[in-house]
């Protein structure tokens, strides 16, 4: 098992209705494993799974990247900021 | 030539305070400088491009550490494009913001102003609506709204 | 579409007084304003293009009168190239003036980043260094010399 | 005659000795024979006249203006602001 941290901003936060959420997932589970363990656990976020973005310790990552051990995972919407 | 890239003045900072262009051009500004390209963006409280409408105000929120990081990256960015650039602020503010407030900071110093220095603010604040992990909501009167962005990163942003 | 022109703030000035970012930015947000590009220039303190020097200070002098009002024609010239320009300011400061001190300022507001408001201030620097009376003495460790301009006026500039 | 009152500034005013200069010239004396009278009467200036940009009541005047009556004649070199 792998213990992570996620991380909700913006829309993604309003949806999953919390800031942060600790996690246990299987050791080899990829972004894309991870996109559909939230989509059947909060089904409230799973509309949101496509478009949104992910960032595995702080840096972009894709849906082939397997989720590092205790990672730290941030899901949000395209920034806005300026 | 310059000084060496390793002494040069950067700053990058999500804050909750006014912004000071005063001081961070004065941060910015070497011995060597002579010319500072600035871009502020502010809260506009009436829009009329695309969707006219109004706004109360932007409630900012960032991923702090992340954004921080991603400010740093696009410094190294503008400074891989236009080495002749001394110093550069990056400064984005957070919170609840009313319209006029100056709400993010791009600033370049150089030498001169032939050398690159206006392209490389500009390049600045395009990039950091792209990269920088910062939300706006907008509240009007006809309620609150989430404002899109619309850039995914590639893979190595 | 924005305010009528007649109502959209320009400063022009000559001023022995330090140069305010924040004012003068303030002075040039309206409730429409989204995006500012500002630019500034300081006095070097140590010169390396051309021919590398060292400058203690620099002495500025205005033909007053006559230089504020090219600086409003270079703000006219600037909102007839792009109307979108909200605000304009045009700040020169005079006297004697030491290193990393800000000697002059364009400033120029517009609703979005992305129709000219970079342009507009490249634009009035440029201008200003053209047409605008002010003129500078250098003084160095090797004695004082006038900075000599270049462009030469066309009938009706 | 014609009373015009003369400013000088930056390198022209170093060689000139002075500000400003109150001047009476002849009724229709274009820019072109103020710069001839001014080279005569002050050999200080004659090498300058070459270079010097010349205004009329605050507007950049070419040589073959021909000075108004009571006019603001300011002579100076290429602008060097910023």
């Amino acid at each position: 098992m792998n213990h992570i941290k996620l991380l909700f901003f913006a829309t993604i936060r309003d949806r999953a209705g919390t800031k942060a959420l600790d996690l246990d997932i299987p050791a080899d589970l990829t972004i894309q494993g991870l996109k559909d363990k939230l989509s059947t656990d909060y089904p409230n976020l799973k509309e949101s799974m496509h478009s949104v973005l992910i960032t595995i310790n702080r840096e972009y990552a894709f849906d082939e990247a397997v989720v590092p051990l205790n990672a730290e995972i941030a899901l949000f919407p395209p920034v806005s900021g300026g | 030539m310059g000084p060496s890239t390793l002494n040069l003045p950067t700053i990058f900072s999500i804050t909750e305070s006014e912004i000071d262009l005063d001081d961070l051009l004065a941060q910015i500004t070497l011995k060597s400088t002579g010319a500072a390209a600035i871009f502020t963006g502010m809260v506009r409280g009436v829009t009329t491009r695309d969707n006219p409408h109004e706004t109360e105000y932007l409630e900012y929120e960032a991923y702090v550490p992340m954004a921080e990081a991603k400010m740093k990256q696009v410094a190294d960015e503008i400074r891989e494009r236009w080495p002749v650039i001394e110093g550069i602020a990056l400064v984005q503010r957070v919170g609840r913001l009313y319209p006029k407030t100056p709400t993010v900071l791009i600033a370049c110093t150089a030498a001169h102003r032939d050398t690159g220095v206006f392209d490389a603010a500009r390049y600045g604040i395009d990039r950091l609506k792209e990269i920088v992990p910062v939300w706006k909501k907008e509240v009007g009167p006809n309620g609150e709204e989430w404002v899109e962005g619309e850039y995914i990163p590639k893979p190595g942003e």
